[in-house]
């Protein structure tokens, strides 16, 4: 198994040369000029014209060939830290590190209840197949899959912190921000849930939760629709299958043919297609962030992207590489455990 | 045949497509429900008949009401129509003509050409999708055309492992075997005997992209990297009403109708093209969940 | 009913809607009934409603959309008391099944769920049915698993059906029916899917447990060579009616319906050839196709 | 009389391969050193149970899967090792007809045009005389002309397998084998088209290669069996000799086993004891034991086999 | 594994907790957090470099953490008042003095005792520690070693020549050339033309180390004074000594100590031009300004300020100020709404909701510059798709288009100023006649304009290359930085009036990323774009010198002609460089008002550029917040130092 395991990420330096030679070609698509911007704080510092611009293009070698261009960007991000990034004016490992707790809390405890709630409700749905439950359920998920994830994000942050004040955006109230930020504050993860616990910080445990149920509540409903469609045509194959009948015949119940026999199986492709979902999520849950000024990866990728950050966003791509090898890893080990039929080689 | 009875008895996807019909009406009928003004440079160019910056409500010059900047509501939704159909179906286009083309060689090739090309897939996967439309966007300007590349270009790794799989179970069906056996050849059995029978599930995905790419499209609207300014164009519409959910003082639904029509407009369009992805796909083939 | 009747079948109707409007009638009114001890052949070809017929008696067709439309099922449970199972709530048939009577399916390889294991499986059933302990269970499972001849069963108990053979699985699917010690087991095509020289294992293994716990068997098949190893009476179905019925030698040696006939007629018989020089064509009747 | 096949000391061997870099960790010996020739006009039946190898010499006489060596021979010209274009009338000359009716049509096409394609792609008869001839083969195989306008799902599974047949014979085979052909089949359905393949063989000299698990339907229709186990023959001969007088241990198990459609000849012996079929698996380097075959009669030969 | 989930249970728990959270919500309208700002910005400091930063956003850590020899006083943005230096310089106190062959004096005599934010400590080690001065106790503080942490004229000297010599801002260059009297631009030039090379490249050691030399001779500390010696009049110097860039004062010691320059002739061009990251000063401070910088989170672009006890007059009101990025203008306003933040940068169409609403102030800030649109000419012929054709055929534009007066002119008189005046800015700012705005020197609230006449326009258009133009129509296409909605507006009016005048002239649109924008617009001799939107400020109230709002649009070297093309350059060569060359040299107010007053006549004459609306940006606070003093050279940046919260 670990066998296993290292030839999996294995695969992780292929990636690497791939993605950066993608992602510095498209770099490459504008004009020497245009890439100059990056470097460039003010217009008015063009006051020479395309003098002062050439000699700048000079100064960050961007006329040179293709191939040296690269070479230098690579061994630049080779160099440790992934390189500079100009948006966050830090190295773009920094930000990757720095930012990745809060989005990972984010996720994880979004993905929890999507998670659940889909394997709920896709049970459900598959076991009572287009009599009105199922349609309810369908359609409540699918509602939730056909609205702009913005609009819908702003209604909540205009409901719950607009309305009601009770869920306020960004992570954590300022007076808990001093705190945290004061010296007698540990920061031990980066997570303020896990941190402030560590602490004992009730009221900052509290606040920080206080800011995260909205954009929880956003992501979940918007993510709710996929796998629950999956679990539930998942749950409907199962149902089919002889070893069902074989259930019902011993005299199970139906509940018991439903939630022990049916779901165990359905379990499996839902398994693999919840990897991957939370693969996406920790890959930038960049509008909800935006919207409910949550500082973390998606956020930062988003802006990294619009300002053609192009280190930043190859650390970032990198990053969720690394994700998706890790959480298609994860399934992989989990995989056995569910389906006692695979066996890794 | 058989497929369509059954979404039209099914009273979900009946409901898709009538309102996909209606709005494939809507869309041909553009130039004549909201025919465009003579200073209008292109009808995709929503006109304005005043500048202030306030949403107006409706009234009968703009009867669902202006955005900011006085982009008239009506005209640019029934125009965005087209707009939609465009993104939609351009991006399930373009990238399942791409992803049936790489799935196709891959799964009928196999060994080393396999290999190779899957990494490839799995090298566009390591992007974020919307970072990466975001980057393309970014790169190649504002516009449609823009847009549709950049979401094709990081859309069509599902319709080639789709494809692929698909390719591998039928390659193993007796009727391809058959077909070997009397020589056949391999671009006439990809062609004649494959693809033909992998269309369904391309179909069910595509089906579903369809909606979900004008919700992408909105999405890069919303982050800024969408169409030109005043592009009768939802997902536009819709990012300039986001400014607007917040009402004003007493009146928390003051400019309702920003976000409202453009809302429903896009709303229903996605949720159309869900409904009947969702039927297709009871219907057609419970085989392909995780494929 | 009569004391020696296990089971008794009147005017059976069963019917499949496929859609809103289309319904299919897979049972038309059929009438049978088995002894204590006896086997019961159902023999016909695909689609014949066989599998229907019998599954009914457990109300199994009904989960898939099938309903009952007429008829009656008297079946007389291990406590002598006699039920119409048609009439039961579902609540109720699930005691019913699996304890007092039970069905081995055809494809071993489908039956069992892949993700629990086999000492698993086969306790579940003891567990609800004679309200035992985990263990307890376990230990039953254990000895039923002994009974169908299972060799190292204490291992087998641990393991998955992926693990397992064809043949082992069918046993262990028998196991299963068996292990709440039914009177009556239905066997639909237990031996189809499986090679000839583990179906002769099997169908023997039935035949002894049939003596060793007192029970009947109703055995739906489609292959009059096991019905002829294994049948004490049959009967012949064709397009969801009985077209005939009978002792096993009736009807192997005095067919009456011309369908019973051309079947008979159809199926080759190893050693008739021996003394031809060349192969010879199938005899073929004619039978009316209503 | 020359045979029209002849295949010499056939070995398949598919390696199991895992992870990356593709490591072969088993080795399934399908097929191992297995000889035979089929004559003109003539039907040998390959019987033996599931995993026996017996599809894969069909598959590997049709190309469809490699062989690791040996020798095929049509006509007395190799086959093995020449390049597609060459195989051409090797290709026409050999047809199959498979196991699976459901499968074995694609269901996106007509019947007509599933009929047709293996004499458009040959370029056999000219295009306008496909759909006289098309009719003539349904009519052969006891279809309607009418049908050919229609897709396979709407036929049972005997029309399909007669449609399948049909598709063969466009191509005027001199060998067709079939593999499993009938086994999916109802009995009364098998025995109209066990009996259509007779009489196709008794009109065009076809020869038959009958691939079956059922003993009593191979007893019915082959010249002469060939018993497989394990990837090898152990057995082949003449009909009657093979019937008479089984020798190998294996096929007085097989004969054994099957059950007798007559009451009376009850067996009453119980075999209780729990057997299963190896498997054909082995590790990568496993090297197998060829045991010589000995002769019974002119036509009957027996697998030697170690004493247990 | 067992999956029975609890289902009831669960909902029940997650429902408790959201009661339970939802009440840990605080009232409405009173004042939150009351000693500290939060301010929403949509904008991002880059460096904390003072001698580094060349934009508004980063000058809110500039401004107000590091302190200079003079403040503007108040919101003039002509007067000052000491900071550092204990007197402003003028010739009346004769601080300022006139030296024989024209060059001038100032002389800056310096605050005493004034301390830095870290100063630093002898240890037992003989090794200095830098350590808060706030932290310290008296004991402490009696073992500052002397110079470290306190700000002297040498301190000045030493920051002078830093930002000079480092060279990367522009607002450090601008540094350069008002102690060059305007003579070089930057240091590079300056070095180039006291070694007589072409190339900076080609400068030796001993150039380089004559450069430092030349410079230091013109800052010099005497008798703990700073004394500047220009070599001839430069009219701005004390406009650009007070502003919050590269003439802020970091304290020499501790900068050396960091890693900085070292304060050695030859060691300068070792910290020339360092990238971002690598100024010793990026990511630390250590200024006398009233606030410390306590975190700056680059990752989260937050910036938290912490109130300067030490500070050298009384200390803030306010405890901390916090500058936030949130991109989402509802999330901003949102959180404004619920007295959570104190300021948010607002959208302009916003401005007047937000006057509107209940508990919110909306103070209009007039800003010191104008918009317009653009006009270069000639522009790049070929592969242009600005021009479409490239020929007068209806279906493109010659390159040279714009050379022509009456295009010009027709394209001013078809623009409606009003509404967009009106409509766009609802009534908040007025006209732009020019490059000189209000409150500049030679602004004359009469000086002609262009009005919305689409006859006049009509009449030029008709007059234009012979006639043809009417014939044929045109198509052209102008280019603005997106996200700019008064931008579109000013040429979707100007694109509906063109077609009114005539249905040939087709005007196109195209918003562009700043990357782009800058492509199309930086070619010297012929850029890509002939009409585009864009905006200049002068850094100083002075219209002329280098950075003056009439040189930036007027002269041939200025900013705009930058990116104008040769013909706007020619243009500007021939009629407008004497003039502005003549004013600059005149020291008498009196006597330069005329000319830049003439010089905005000329624009308007030659329609150099179509002139829009005067910037206006407004403050949206708390009702609660008070303090705030506008001044328009700043650009807005705020001075939290006199920002104070109560109701």
């Amino acid at each position: 198994m670990v066998n296993y395991v290292f030839r999996r990420l294995l695969f992780f330096p292929v990636v690497f040369i791939a993605l950066s030679l993608m992602i510095f070609s498209l770099q490459m698509l504008l004009s020497p000029v245009q890439r100059i911007s990056a470097y460039i704080t003010s217009n008015s510092e063009l006051k020479g014209g395309r003098e002062q611009i050439e000699a700048l293009i000079k100064k960050y070698g961007l006329d040179e060939p293709f191939l040296t261009q690269y070479w230098e960007w690579i061994q630049n991000i080779l160099s440790g830290n992934l390189g500079w990034s100009e948006t966050a004016r830090s190295p773009v490992s920094e930000v990757l590190i720095s930012l990745f707790p809060a989005t990972v809390e984010l996720v994880i405890l979004a993905f929890i209840p999507s998670f659940l709630g889909a394997v709920w409700l896709g049970t459900k749905a598959g076991a009572n197949l287009n009599r009105p439950k199922d349609h309810a359920i369908r359609i409540f998920t699918i509602l939730g899959w056909s609205f702009p994830t913005f609009v819908f994000g702003l209604i909540m942050l205009l409901i719950f912190y607009g309305y009601l004040n009770w869920f306020p955006p960004g992570r954590l109230s300022q007076w808990a921000v001093t705190e945290v930020e004061s010296g007698n504050f540990i920061r031990y993860t980066g997570a303020n849930l896990i941190d402030s616990l560590l602490n004992g910080r009730w009221q900052i445990f509290l606040d920080s939760l206080r800011h995260l149920i909205a954009p929880i509540i956003t992501l979940t409903y918007v993510n709710l629709a996929n796998m629950t469609r999956v679990m539930r045509t998942s749950m409907l194959e199962t149902l089919r299958q002889d070893y069902i009948r074989t259930a019902r015949a011993k005299g199970l119940s139906e509940k018991i043919v439903q939630n022990k026999h049916a779901r165990r199986n359905a379990l499996l492709p839902v398994t693999t297609m919840a990897g991957m979902e939370l693969a996406y999520m920790m890959g930038g849950v960049v509008i909800t962030e935006t919207i409910f000024d949550y500082h973390g990866l998606g956020q930062f990728a988003a802006h990294a992207a619009a300002n053609l950050d192009f280190p930043a966003v190859l650390g970032f791509a990198l990053y969720f590489a690394l994700v998706l090898v890790l959480l298609n890893l994860v399934v992989d080990l989990l995989y056995p455990l569910i389906d006692p039929r695979v066996v890794l080689k | 045949m058989k497929v369509f009875k059954y979404l039209l008895k099914n009273p979900l996807s009946s409901f898709g497509i009538v309102s996909l019909l209606l709005f494939v009406m809507v869309a041909a009928l553009a130039p004549i429900i909201a025919p465009p003004q003579s200073f209008q440079l292109s009808p995709y160019e929503t006109p304005r008949s005043s500048f202030w910056a306030t949403p107006q409500a409706m009234s009968k010059d703009h009867f669902l009401g202006t955005t900011q900047g006085q982009y008239d509501i009506y005209y640019g939704l029934v125009w965005g129509t087209r707009t939609a159909f465009k993104v939609g179906l351009g991006v399930v286009l373009v990238s399942s003509i791409i992803g049936i083309i790489v799935g196709s060689i891959a799964a009928f090739y196999g060994g080393i050409i396999d290999e190779v090309l899957m990494r490839v897939v799995d090298v566009f996967m390591a992007v974020p999708f919307l970072i990466a439309a975001m980057v393309l966007t970014t790169l190649l300007g504002k516009g449609l055309g823009p847009m549709i590349i950049a979401l094709s270009a990081f859309g069509w790794m599902s319709y080639a492992r789709v494809i692929r799989s698909e390719i591998l179970r039928i390659k193993e069906m007796e009727f391809i075997q058959a077909a070997r056996t009397y020589g056949v050849n391999d671009f006439s059995l990809i062609f004649r005997f494959i693809l033909p029978n992998a269309f369904f599930p391309v179909l069910v995905l595509a089906t579903m992209a369809t909606g979900s790419m004008v919700l992408a499209a909105s999405a890069l609207s919303f982050l800024g990297v969408g169409t030109e300014e005043g592009y009768a164009d939802w997902g536009q519409f819709i990012s300039y009403s986001r400014n607007w959910i917040v009402g004003q003082g007493d009146d928390p639904f003051k400019y309702w109708y920003t976000l409202f029509f453009p809302g429903m407009a896009i709303f229903l369009f996605v949720f159309s093209w869900n409904l009947v992805g969702d039927a297709l796909r009871d219907v057609l083939d419970p085989h392909t969940i995780h494929k | 009913m009569d004391k020696n009747k296990i089971v008794e079948v009147e005017n059976l109707h069963v019917s499949f809607s496929l859609s809103d409007n289309v319904t299919v009638d897979a049972v038309k009114g059929v009438s049978f009934h088995i002894d204590q001890g006896e086997t019961l052949a159902l023999v016909g070809e695909s689609g014949s409603g066989k599998s229907v017929t019998a599954m009914t008696i457990m109300r199994l067709p009904e989960h898939d959309g099938a309903r009952i439309n007429e008829g009656a099922i008297h079946l007389r449970l291990r406590s002598g008391e006699i039920v119409d199972i048609v009439k039961l709530p579902i609540s109720r048939m699930n005691d019913i099944r699996g304890a007092d009577v039970s069905i081995v399916f055809q494809d071993p390889m489908a039956s069992l769920n892949p993700v629990f294991t086999v000492g698993h499986q086969i306790a579940e059933a003891i567990i609800i049915h004679q309200g035992k302990s985990p263990k307890q269970a376990e230990e039953i499972a254990f000895n039923t698993l002994q009974l169908v001849r299972v060799p190292d069963a204490e291992r087998r108990m641990k393991q998955y059906p992926h693990q397992l053979s064809g043949g082992m699985r069918q046993r262990v699917v028998i196991a299963m029916a068996l292990s709440c010690r039914p009177v009556l087991l239905i066997a639909d095509e237990p031996s189809t899917a499986l090679d000839v020289t583990i179906q002769a294992q099997i169908l023997n293994l039935i035949r002894a447990l049939q003596k060793e716990i007192v029970m009947s068997v109703l055995f739906i098949t489609h292959d009059m060579g096991v019905v002829a190893e294994i049948a004490d009476r049959v009967c012949v179905m064709q397009k969801g009616r009985f077209v005939e019925t009978g002792s096993v030698y009736d009807i192997f040696e005095n067919p009456q319906h011309p369908y019973t006939r051309a079947l008979i007629s159809a199926v080759p018989k190893l050693g008739s050839m021996t003394d031809k020089d060349k192969p010879e064509k199938f005899p073929i009747l004619e039978f009316e196709e209503d | 009389m020359k045979p029209l096949i002849e295949v010499k000391n056939l070995v398949t061997r598919f390696d199991l391969k895992a992870g990356l870099f593709g490591r072969v960790y088993g080795r399934v010996h399908a097929v191992e050193n297995v000889s035979f020739d089929i004559y003109p006009g003539e039907t040998l039946a390959l019987v033996g149970e599931s995993g026996c190898g017996k599809s894969t010499i069909a598959r590997s006489i049709m190309h469809l899967d490699k062989t690791s060596s040996g020798s095929i021979k049509f006509n007395g010209k190799e086959t093995l090792g020449v390049s597609s274009r060459n195989l051409r009338t090797f290709q026409r000359n050999v047809q199959m007809v498979f196991q699976d009716p459901f499968s074995s049509l694609n269901p996106r096409m007509t019947v007509g045009k599933a009929i047709a394609d293996p004499m458009i792609v040959n370029k056999i008869i000219p295009k306008d005389a496909i759909p006289q001839r098309v009719q003539e083969l349904l009519e052969r195989v006891d279809m309607e002309k009418d049908h050919m306008n229609r897709y396979p799902h709407a036929f049972s599974g005997g029309q399909r397998q007669r449609i399948c047949i049909a598709r063969v014979l466009g191509l005027d085979p001199k060998l067709i084998i079939a593999d499993e052909a009938v086994a999916s089949l109802d009995v009364t359905i098998q025995a109209k088209v066990i009996n259509l393949l007779m009489d196709l063989q008794a009109e065009l000299g076809i020869s038959l290669l009958f691939i079956s698990h059922d003993v009593a339907v191979v007893e019915r229709i082959a010249h002469r069996v060939a018993v497989m186990y394990l990837g090898e023959i152990v057995e082949i001969g003449d009909r009657q000799s093979i019937f008479r007088n089984p020798r190998h241990s294996y096929t007085k198990k097989l004969f054994g086993s099957v059950p007798v459609p007559d009451p009376r000849l009850r067996k009453k012996d119980s075999m209780l004891i729990a057997d299963e079929i190896p498997s054909a698996m082995r590790a990568p380097n496993f090297i197998p034991i060829q045991l010589p075959m000995q002769q019974v009669s002119d036509t009957h030969f027996v697998r030697e086999e170690t004493p247990v | 594994m067992k999956i029975n989930l609890n289902y009831m249970k669960n909902l029940l728990i997650v429902l408790a907790g959201i009661a339970v959270l939802a009440l840990g919500g605080t009232a409405y309208g009173q004042i939150k957090n009351p000693n500290t700002l939060i301010y929403l910005t949509t904008d991002d400091i880059s460096s904390l470099d003072p001698a580094y930063i060349g934009d508004t956003p980063s000058t809110y850590s500039s401004y107000n953490v590091y302190s200079r020899l003079l403040d503007y006083n108040g919101s003039n943005i002509s007067e000052f008042v000491p900071a550092l230096a204990s007197q402003v310089p003028s010739v009346a106190n004769g601080l300022i003095e006139e030296l024989p062959g024209g060059a001038v004096r100032y002389t800056f005599p310096m605050r005493p005792g004034v301390k830095a934010h870290k100063v630093g400590i002898k240890g037992s080690d003989g090794k200095i520690k830098w350590q808060y001065f706030d932290d310290l106790s008296a004991a402490d503080k009696a073992k500052i070693e002397p110079g470290y942490g306190e700000i002297t004229a040498d301190d000045a000297r030493y920051s002078l020549m830093r930002a000079i010599l480092q060279g990367e801002s522009w607002m450090a260059n601008a540094v350069t050339e008002m102690i060059t009297a305007g003579k070089y631009s930057n240091i590079e030039k300056w070095a180039i033309g006291l070694a007589g090379v072409e190339k900076f490249d080609d400068v030796n050691e001993a150039g380089l180390i004559a450069v430092h030399d030349d410079l230091a001779k013109k800052i010099k500390v005497v008798d703990g004074k700073l004394i500047l010696t220009l070599e001839s009049s430069f009219p701005a110097t004390l406009g650009i000594m007070a502003l919050p860039f590269a003439t802020s004062i970091v304290d020499r010691e501790w900068a050396i100590d960091m890693g900085a320059w070292p304060d050695t002739a030859a060691s300068w061009i070792k910290h020339h031009k360092p990238k971002l990251d690598q100024s010793p000063l990026f990511k630390q401070e250590n200024g006398s300004g009233p606030f410390i910088v306590e975190d700056w989170n680059r990752t989260e672009k937050k910036i938290t300020f912490k109130r300067f006890d030490g500070f050298f007059r009384k200390p803030a009101p306010l405890e901390r100020v916090v500058l936030r990025l949130v991109p989402e203008w509802t999330n901003r306003r949102l959180q404004l709404l619920a007295g959570d933040a104190d300021v948010a940068v607002t959208p302009p169409e916003f401005i007047e909701e937000m006057r509107k609403t209940k508990g919110i102030t909306v103070t209009d800030l007039e800003q010191v510059y104008g918009r317009g649109l653009f006009f270069g000419w000639p522009v790049k012929a070929d592969d242009n798709p600005a021009i479409g054709s490239g020929k007068l055929d209806g279906k493109g534009v010659p390159p040279d288009f714009l050379a022509d007066l009456d295009v010009r002119k027709g394209f001013n008189y078809a623009q409606d100023y009003q509404v967009l005046l009106e409509q766009v800015y609802l009534g908040r700012t007025v006209q732009s006649r020019g490059p000189t705005v209000r409150g500049l020197m030679g602004y004359r609230p009469d000086s002609p304009i262009y009005t919305n006449d689409l006859e006049k326009a009509a009449e030029h258009f008709k007059k234009a290359f012979g006639g043809k133009l009417w014939e044929v129509g045109f198509e052209v296409t102008g280019y603005t930085a997106e996200g700019r909605s008064q931008a579109i507006a000013a040429f979707g009016v100007l694109q509906q009036n063109l077609a009114r005048i005539n249905p040939k002239f087709r005007l196109k649109v195209q918003a562009l990323t700043s990357a782009s924008m800058r492509e199309k617009s930086y070619g010297s001799s012929n850029p890509e774009s002939p009409l585009a939107y864009m905006g200049w400020g002068p850094d100083y109230s002075d219209p002329g010198g280098p950075l003056g709002a009439a040189s930036y649009y007027l002269s041939s070297s200025g900013l705009v002609a930058g990116f104008s093309g040769d013909g706007y350059r020619a243009l500007m060569k021939e009629k407008f460089d004497p003039l502005l060359e003549k004013a600059w040299k005149l020291n008498d107010p009196a006597q330069r008002e005329p000319i830049y007053a003439r010089l905005q006549e000329m624009s308007h004459e030659y329609a150099t550029t179509q002139f829009l609306w005067e910037e206006v940006t407004a403050n949206v606070t708390r009702d609660w917040v008070k303090g705030y003093v506008h001044n328009k050279i700043l650009y807005g940046a705020w001075n939290f130092y006199n920002i104070s919260k109560e109701l």
